[in-house]
């Protein structure tokens, strides 16, 4: 695998930004689509030969896959050996993420042929799908600690402007600036993080980095042993960078950005908000996982509480929100849980198997697809009904069959059900939280029931439950809409099957894992259940859901409203941020700092109109002075020079 | 490489403007700008090239005359990389203020005149060796601003004028106080006003101690150093176009630039003293700029403001006194001056077309004049220092130098400083965004969109932009070794 | 007490009182009258110094000159016998305040500064002054200026005084 | 003391001087104005011969000055009083307050 | 006598040209307009004779000083002069009285000399009263003009009390020293409280001319009331002379003294610069403005004064060089504006420059060098002031100094601002410039441009003391 090929990879969709955004409106018109698809699918096939030819070929050498670094150019050099550099990092995590990334984007290109069809920004549209895709390449290939921060930050900038994509809507630009100003809010945090690692350890490469954490050291202990309010200043530097982290990743409490990010079209949702850009956090935690694992247990432990309780949260909330995208919005940020709280679940021994590791990024490799598929899906119905409520829509199983059937597989994927994806990355997980903390794996068992539970409420209400009529498409959808769902539905199918733990592992080596038939009983079971209870309550158009969110009160209600996170986060912003700082830092500008200067002219104008009597016109009185200044002057001198006065 | 022409073309333009007519006046400046640009352009091609050669010296170009040698002034002029990087910046600028005023109404003749005097004085300030030439041309860049302001300005432009003209002279009296006790509290046989000399000898400490004070808080009026900052608001809110983008792209930089050359180069010791001082006042300019911009309506305001936030990253890099910090706060001028140049040229380019600045009154104008918008999207994501873009690299750069001090003090600031990145998406998103998206508010939904001289002043802002923030290295390369002799000049070696 | 004193102390009073009257009196004649005897006191303590020369021009100057001339420009800017308006207390007391102040000042410091005289010696005669004010390493280009002065001065009050009868 | 010498004359000299002063101050009339500056100068010129005569009789000093002061008292007053005239003719009246216009 | 010829070239230059001029008048006369050309190329001559050929030597033992210095102040004045016979030719051209003004001016100017040349307390005196009865005769010149008349008579009472207080001050010297000759009297002045007072005296009647606060009440009125062409004679030469006199007061006559009176003039600098400025801020007659100004001026020659020795006369001879330029341009203007448009007021120059932009320009080329803003030679001549000053080390008032500037700045911007303004309503009407007031303007002008940055005057000047 030669390093112009592996650039390539980033550098095709940068090349449709580039191309589409300086002449897509003047000289691609509607071909602009194509000319992304194309480019992006280029991109994908050298993306798949240079992860297999990886993981198949040249990876592995004496049963460990190293890690290699095929491409560095020194970009920004500071003072003290720290230096930015732009390179190319290849390992098992950033392979599988290429695939990943690649591959979903590809899928959603193509969609979006079809979905934005007759766009007035159709090449613009384009355009950011190909920036977005760059630098999510770049995050992912990133061999450079502050490298990643730069992508982080363009990704971030991306799927700002695919949000607010419908400009005009007031609604796009209220969640654009959301979601860039929450994510920039916790990017605070992960550049603070960055300062202080590199700080300590004198680098900014990943590779170094990790080493000088993880080797016992004096850059180690002292990271370890100067502490600021009783941490240590690595526990700080990690607990920093993951605050980025959860900010990207949609972690409590800084999820509140995701939902509303439905605001952007669909195959955006899709693309940046499920499969890809959302799990950056999970891979940065990846990314660094042996300092986390290393940093003696104690941050670990922060991390999988916060993700086991951010994926039972939003699942609750899932339960009751009627938008579908929103319901899928929830489910990501649940869904994500589960794989920050796997990355949490460090064996005693490091020396161990880390299941956990593996099975996070195994759960964010099936996620990635069925999440992608059920958005498409989503978006398959949104696009034919016009709208996103349950209910506009019902019974929409005769009218589009292959987005039925499609759905239908995603749902039972995420729902983990065998033999489908969902079933094998979750059972991992809970095995690993099942043997190193068994309270977050009964919290994962709940979440995962109630995961079948909304997901299938949200299949059965747009599906089946009471016919609605009012929408007279013939077609379901052209093959460019269709042709991805189907792709991604073979997907779900066999994504569950890829030996996973041979691929990517905490310390690369390849190793075993078996399917523990007696322990996966339970999972499957609570699935069931969460699937039942859903049919039984939406299958048909019934009363059972009002009354049982009658029954449930105060609960429902708060649940339905987010737990009111956002109106925590409105009135800091609104009433601390703004009323307390902002508006007195104007007032004090305004009428102190500058009031001051004010006040020297005016005590200026004042003085020069109050002493204006001097000049009386009087030719005598002129005199006086004149005298009387003679006299003060000699009396003066009289008084200064000679003692004996 | 003659230093002479650096100065000289831009006069001569002047005065060609003077002597033209109306008509031909803003083409002889366009032709004067577009000289410098190539000047400035072969100047750097020349340094490099002397650098590759191994030309070590920090000083290139040098050259000396007789000036007032009863009063130990010297003409002395000659660049390092740091002057070199300026003198591209004002090249840029001036061109595009160009551009942007190619429609200029009102007295044209003497706007392009004032407006290359301007960038007359700009470039004899960059090149000076010699303190008191740098001081002349200092205030030769003073003067032409206030009459911009009073003669082609809007709102409330007296009060304006009088507030910036006051203010910068001001500044610019206390380094006046400076350099004369500086130069009589020698020893006679070593009075000179001459740089290089005195960055060879060490200057007592006794004496470091208040003239570095004076220096600094002079050429930080220019900078808006913080409770000196009153006069940008006005200043840049009330000028027309090429003012404030000469104001806040170039005039500002004069002070960084001369808090770096003139203070903290030749008073190292004071340096250290007051460097507590100065990153305070540092941070509170940044933050406290940041969340004053917050609250205002009006888009040169909301730059303005900003600009105080921005430069206050001049002034903490400065007070760090780390190599990376003080390279960090040159990336910042440079960056700065390239972007909010270019937001001042939207700005100017919105106004003509909306006759508001009031962000409220403005709305999803994406539609009508989207290539404005775009520029107006890449000022703004530039200054909230997207990568990629200039305000990045410099933010960036500042940040880890900053953060290379090991006090709990240094990384306090620094923090607080982090924290303004925040604040500035909020701000610059909420502008940007209310203008640019939301439901059209325009006369009509006609595309009215830029003109090609406005097209290309955009284009050579944001090359300049972009050049930078893809490839800081070059900048870097250039600007560094300058740097690196003046920590060393601090580390007293 | 011999003669020659008595006389000093005769034309001393006289001096002053005149003095005194002539910058109080109201009528203005009385007071340019008063004037002239100041004057002619100043020249008698000349001739007591025995400088006749400078009493003798004392007398044709100011006395023959310049005393005439101002009664004659009180001829002609005033009507006969009219009173002058009397004068603020407040502007009279800040006078004299200063008037009172500065003599005090002066005085004091002349009488403590101690003056030593010498014997005194014979005055110069009209002769010697005769011939240093034309000696050209004497007073002669002091002597030439005043010249030029009168003769501008001339001019001036030849140009300003003149009555206008062919005015445009 | 009774035996009359400088301080005498000096004593006379600056009474006379101040006397001059206060009717510079005090007298409305421009003309009589013209004559307390008369009295000024003569007051210093009885302290230059007094000077001369008691302190420094070998120079002529102050003798001509005297002289040169009387002379140019002269030319003053002639200008002094042309002006006055003139002023006079305009303002028909030589009372200073008369010519206040100009002020502030 | 050669030697007499040779020193007092300008002296005779002027005296003769005071001749022709009354022979002329009691001739047959001349046309006014051919006269004032006349005397213009006179004039011209004499500024070429006064600059040139200078020698050093000490005549009528020691009362007539001359030297190449003096030779240059001299220079400058009679360029003054020379100036105001250009600029104010709008005035002069139509005045009844035309040759009796210059006769006037030119014995006023020969005061002058004299002054800057003396060495002798009695040469002091009398060319001190040369240099100023005419001058008020002068400033009555307007015969008509009821506030002209005012002038002169305010002029002439309040120098009449300052010579008297002068004199006062000479007589005490005179019977300490026994002396009226500089070189034998400094040696016996001491610091007692009589030789002070007496010093106090004699500076008052300077700062008087100079008019340095508080003894500056007549300037303003005195700059409203007389004839444009007498403000700027005033305003420029005999303030030019008196501090080349004054220097040789303080550094020939009381060196003994300079601990006194340094503080003395530091004081007097502070208050001046304060006192000018505050009431310059709101002049809208444009002469007493320039008037109010010009004593801010003169608050900076005292800094420029209060020096170290080298330095204080080269600075102050270059200032009063620049001054000349720069005010001559600014009263050229306004005597122009006077006597063509009856424009006396700053608020009727809104939009000048809209209709007679030379005269706009000159005008602000004048204000910027008064205000002291490169690159017009007058921020060159306040610096170097300033640094003579800041010899002494005494850096407040160095700053307090500086910080009057910018106060000044304020002003003078104003005007600037006015005269570039473009307004809706009225605005000036066209004047015609005639030819030698725009010669003059080009001389200022290039005056101000080019003494500044063409470094070779200054370094002239200083060569020569």
């Amino acid at each position: 695998m030669n390093t112009t090929n592996i650039l390539l990879i980033p550098l095709l969709p940068l090349l449709s930004f580039v191309l589409l955004g300086l002449f897509g409106k003047s000289f691609f018109k509607t071909k602009a689509g194509l000319v992304g698809c194309s480019l992006m699918l280029v991109s994908f096939i050298i993306a798949v030969v240079t992860a297999s030819s990886y993981f198949f070929s040249t990876g592995l050498q004496n049963g460990q896959y190293q890690q290699l670094k095929p491409f560095l150019m020194p970009w920004l050099k500071f003072a003290n050996g720290l230096v930015i550099e732009m390179g190319l990092l290849i390992d098992p995590l950033s392979m599988i993420m290429i695939f990943v990334v690649t591959f979903i984007s590809l899928m959603v290109h193509i969609f979006s042929l079809s979905y934005m069809k007759g766009e007035e920004r159709f090449h613009v549209y384009y355009a950011f799908l190909g920036l977005f895709t760059f630098s999510m390449l770049g995050l992912v290939l990133s061999s450079n600690i502050f490298q990643i921060y730069i992508f982080w930050e363009l990704v971030g900038v991306s799927s700002f402007l695919l949000i607010g994509f419908f400009y005009q809507k007031s609604s796009a630009l209220a969640a654009a600036k959301k979601a860039f100003i929450v994510t920039r809010f916790a990017d605070l945090g992960f550049l603070i993080g960055i300062l202080l690692l590199s700080a300590q350890a004198g680098t900014l490469d990943f590779l170094e980095l990790i080493s000088k954490f993880t080797t016992p050291g004096d850059t180690l202990s002292s990271a370890l042993g100067t502490t600021f309010l009783g941490f240590s200043l690595l526990s700080w530097g990690l607990a920093l960078v993951f605050m980025g982290a959860a900010g990207k990743s949609a972690m409590f409490p800084l999820h509140i950005w995701l939902p509303d990010a439905m605001e952007g079209p669909t195959p955006v949702s899709a693309l940046i908000h499920a499969a890809t850009m959302v799990v950056a956090g999970v891979f940065l935690v990846a990314r660094l996982y042996p300092v986390y694992a290393f940093s003696g247990a104690g941050f670990v432990h922060f991390i999988d509480d916060i993700g086991a309780f951010t994926a039972l949260f939003a699942a609750v909330i899932a339960c009751t929100q009627t938008d579908i995208k929103r319901v899928l919005a929830y489910s990501t940020i649940s869904q994500i849980g589960f794989m920050m709280f796997a990355l949490g679940q460090v064996p005693a021994d490091l020396g161990a198997v880390h299941l956990g590791y593996t099975a996070s990024i195994f759960h964010l490799f099936t996620h990635a697809i069925f999440k992608a598929l059920l958005f498409l899906g989503a978006g398959a119905v949104i696009h034919y009904v016009h709208s996103n409520e349950m209910k506009d829509m019902g019974g929409l199983r005769k009218k589009m069959p292959v987005t039925h059937a499609m759905f239908l597989l995603a749902c039972l994927a995420i729902a983990g059900v065998p033999p489908f994806a969902g079933f094998f990355s979750k059972e991992e997980i809970l095995l690993a939280a099942w043997e190193n903390n068994p309270t977050i794996f009964w919290m994962a068992l709940i979440t995962s029931g109630l995961t079948a539970f909304y997901m299938f409420r949200l299949y059965f209400s747009i599906f089946w439950n009471k016919e609605h009529d009012g929408h007279h498409h013939e077609k379901e959808g052209d093959i460019f809409l269709l042709a991805p769902l189907v792709i991604l539905g073979i997907g779900t199918v066999v994504a569950g099957f890829v030996p996973f733990s041979h691929l990517v592992s905490s310390d690369r080596k390849p190793f075993e894992t078996e399917l523990h038939l007696q322990f996966s009983i339970a999972p499957v079971a609570v699935g069931l259940i969460g699937i039942l209870l859903a049919s039984w309550m939406y299958r048909k158009h019934s009363a059972i859901p009002e009354n049982l969110a009658r029954n449930m009160g105060g609960f429902y209600k708060a649940a339905k409203n987010k737990f009111y996170i956002d109106e925590v986060w409105l009135g800091f912003t609104k009433g601390v941020l703004f009323n307390l700082i902002a508006k007195p830092a104007a007032w004090v500008d305004r009428n102190i700092v500058d009031g001051m200067v004010k006040a020297t002219g005016s005590g200026m104008e004042w003085i020069s109109y109050r002493i204006k009597g001097l000049q009386s016109g009087k030719v005598q009185q002129y005199g006086l002075f004149f005298l009387f200044g003679i006299i003060i002057i000699v009396s003066v001198y009289l008084f200064k020079n000679v003692p004996w006065r | 490489m003659n230093l002479i022409l650096i100065i000289l073309i831009p006069l001569l333009t002047g005065l060609a403007i003077l002597g033209l007519n109306e008509k031909h006046a803003r083409t002889a400046a366009l032709a004067g700008a577009i000289m410098q640009v190539v000047i400035a352009i072969g100047l750097y091609l020349a340094f490099t090239q002397e650098r590759s050669i191994g030309n070590v010296f920090p000083i290139l170009f040098e050259q000396q005359y007789q000036w007032f040698p009863a009063l130990g002034f010297s003409f002395h002029i000659g660049v390092d990389g740091i002057s070199v990087a300026m003198i591209l910046l004002t090249a840029f600028v001036v061109i595009a203020g160009v551009l942007v005023s190619w429609n200029m109404e009102k007295m044209k003749k003497e706007f392009f005149f004032f407006l290359t005097l301007l960038g007359f004085g700009a470039y004899g300030f960059f090149v000076s060796l010699d303190l008191m030439v740098m001081f002349f041309f200092l205030e030769i860049a003073v003067i032409p601003k206030y009459l911009f302001i009073s003669i082609w300005g809007s709102g409330n432009k007296d009060y304006s004028a009088n507030k910036l003209a006051l203010m910068l002279m001001g500044g610019s009296a206390l380094i006046l106080v400076a350099l004369m006790g500086m130069y009589f509290s020698m020893p006679p046989e070593l009075r000179t006003f001459d740089m290089v000399k005195l960055a060879e000898m060490n200057i007592p400490f006794s004496l470091q101690r208040w003239v570095f004070p004076l220096i600094f808080t002079g050429f930080g009026v220019f900078t808006a150093m913080f409770p000196f900052h009153t006069w940008v608001p006005d200043g840049h809110s009330s000028a027309p176009t090429a003012g404030s983008m000469f104001l806040a792209g170039i005039s500002m930089k004069l002070g960084g630039y001369g808090c770096l050359r003139a203070a903290t180069y030749l008073f190292p010791e004071g340096a250290h003293e007051y460097s507590g001082i100065i990153i305070v006042l540092a941070s509170i300019a940044i933050i406290y700029g940041a969340f004053a911009t917050m609250m205002q309506k009006d888009l040169k305001y909301i730059n303005a403001y900003s600009s105080v936030s921005h430069c206050g990253f001049v002034l903490l890099g400065i007070g760090m006194l780390t190599k990376t910090a003080i390279t960090g706060a040159v990336f910042q001028m440079v960056s700065h001056g390239l972007m909010t140049a270019l937001f001042f040229a939207i700005i100017g380019m919105v106004y003509e077309r909306t006759h508001t600045r009031m962000v409220a009154d403005m709305g999803g104008l994406l539609k009508v004049m989207p290539f404005i918008i775009t520029t107006l999207y890449i000022a703004g994501f530039a200054s909230l220092g997207l990568p990629g873009l200039s305000g990045f690299v410099a933010e960036m750069t500042v940040f880890v130098g900053s953060w290379e001090n090991q006090t709990f003090f240094h990384r306090a600031a620094t923090v607080i400083a982090c924290a303004s990145i925040v604040v500035t998406a909020v701000y610059i998103l909420r502008a940007v965004g209310q203008v640019s998206m939301g439901p059209l508010k325009y006369s009509s939904d006609q595309k009215d969109d830029a003109r090609w001289n406005e097209k290309w002043a955009a284009v050579i802002l944001i090359a300049g932009i972009l050049i930078m923030g893809l490839a800081p290295f070059w900048l870097n390369d250039l600007v560094s070794p300058g740097v690196e002799v003046i920590t060393n000049k601090l580390a007293g070696k | 007490m011999s003669g020659s004193t008595f006389m000093f102390y005769l034309l001393g009073l006289l001096t002053v009182f005149s003095a005194l009257l002539s910058v109080t009196s109201r009528n203005i004649f009385r007071s340019a009258i008063y004037l002239l005897f100041s004057l002619i006191g100043i020249a008698g303590l000349y001739f007591w110094l025995d400088y006749q020369f400078i009493a003798a021009v004392q007398i044709v100057v100011y006395v023959g000159g310049i005393a005439v001339l101002i009664i004659f420009s009180i001829f002609l800017t005033q009507q006969s016998g009219e009173k002058l308006p009397p004068v603020p207390g407040g502007r009279i007391f800040f006078s004299a305040l200063a008037a009172a102040a500065g003599i005090a000042l002066v005085l004091s410091l002349m009488i403590r500064y101690g003056f030593a005289s010498v014997a005194d010696k014979a005055s110069p005669t009209a002769a010697q002054i005769g011939e240093r004010m034309l000696d050209i390493n004497g007073y002669a280009l002091p002597f030439e200026l005043v010249s030029m002065l009168l003769l501008a001065a001339m001019i001036g009050c030849i140009v300003i005084a003149l009555k206008k009868t062919e005015t445009k | 003391m009774m035996e009359p010498g400088l301080y005498h004359l000096l004593v006379i000299g600056a009474v006379l001087f101040f006397t001059g002063i206060y009717g510079f101050f005090t007298r409305r009339n421009m003309i009589s104005m013209l004559m307390s500056i008369e009295l000024m100068l003569n007051s210093v010129n009885i302290n230059f011969i007094a000077f001369n005569k008691y302190l420094w009789p070998d120079t002529l000093g102050g003798t001509f000055f005297t002289v040169f002061v009387i002379a140019i008292a002269a030319a003053e007053a002639a200008v002094a009083l042309a002006i006055i005239i003139n002023l006079y003719r305009s303002h028909s009246s030589i009372n200073v307050e008369v010519a206040e216009e100009m002020k502030f | 006598m050669n030697e007499y010829l040779q020193l007092m070239k300008s002296e005779l230059m002027v005296i003769l040209i005071i001749f022709i001029l009354l022979f002329i008048k009691l001739g047959k006369g001349l046309p006014n307009g051919t006269l004032l050309s006349l005397v213009q190329l006179l004039l011209l001559i004499n500024v070429a004779v006064s600059f040139g050929f200078n020698e050093t030597g000490r005549i009528f033992n020691g009362m007539f000083v001359h030297n190449e210095l003096a030779g240059f102040q001299k220079g400058i004045l009679s360029l003054a002069v020379y100036l105001i016979s250009l600029l104010c030719s709008d005035w002069l051209k139509d005045h009844e009285h035309m040759p009796e003004f210059f006769m006037l001016m030119l014995s006023a100017l020969l005061g002058m000399f004299f002054l800057v040349s003396s060495d002798h307390l009695l040469m002091f005196y009398l060319s001190l009263e040369l240099a100023s009865i005419p001058v008020a005769a002068m400033a009555n010149f307007d015969l008509e003009r009821r506030k002209s008349s005012e002038a002169a008579m305010k002029m002439v009472m309040s120098s009449a009390l300052a010579s008297g207080i002068m004199l006062f001050g000479i007589s005490l010297i005179y019977g300490i020293s026994g002396s009226l000759d500089f070189a034998t009297i400094w040696g016996s002045l001491r610091n007692e409280p009589l030789h002070i007072m007496a010093f106090v005296f004699l500076f008052s009647a300077f700062a008087f001319k100079l008019s340095v606060v508080p003894f500056h009440f007549w300037t303003a009125d005195v700059y409203e009331g007389s004839p444009v062409a007498v403000t700027a004679f005033l305003s420029v030469a005999s303030k030019g002379a008196v501090s080349f006199a004054l220097f040789n007061i303080l550094y020939k006559l009381f060196p003994n003294l300079s601990a006194p009176w340094y503080t003395l003039v530091v004081v007097l600098s502070i208050i001046t610069m304060l006192i000018g400025n505050f009431f310059a801020l709101r002049q809208d007659n444009f002469l007493r403005f320039l008037a109010f100004s010009s004593i801010a001026q003169v608050g900076f020659i005292l800094v420029g004064l209060s020096g170290q020795n080298n330095q204080v006369i080269s600075s102050v001879t270059y200032f009063v060089l620049v001054y000349a330029f720069s005010n001559l341009a600014a009263f050229g203007v306004a005597s122009v504006l006077r006597s063509q448009l009856g424009i006396e007021n700053i608020s009727q120059l809104k939009g000048l420059y809209k209709t007679s932009p030379a005269l706009a320009w000159a005008l602000a080329l004048g204000l910027f060098s008064l205000a002291g803003i490169p690159p017009a030679a007058g921020f060159f001549g306040k610096l170097f002031l300033l640094m003579s000053g800041a010899a002494k080390g005494n850096y407040w008032f160095i700053t307090i100094a500086a910080l009057n500037m910018i106060v000044s700045l304020y002003y003078y911007l104003r005007i600037v601002r006015l005269v570039f303004s473009a307004p809706e309503g009225e605005q000036v009407q066209e004047v015609k410039i005639l030819k030698p007031v725009g010669l003059g303007l080009v001389i200022c002008s290039a005056g101000i441009v080019l003494a500044g940055v063409v470094s070779w005057i200054y370094d002239h000047i200083s060569s020569m003391v």
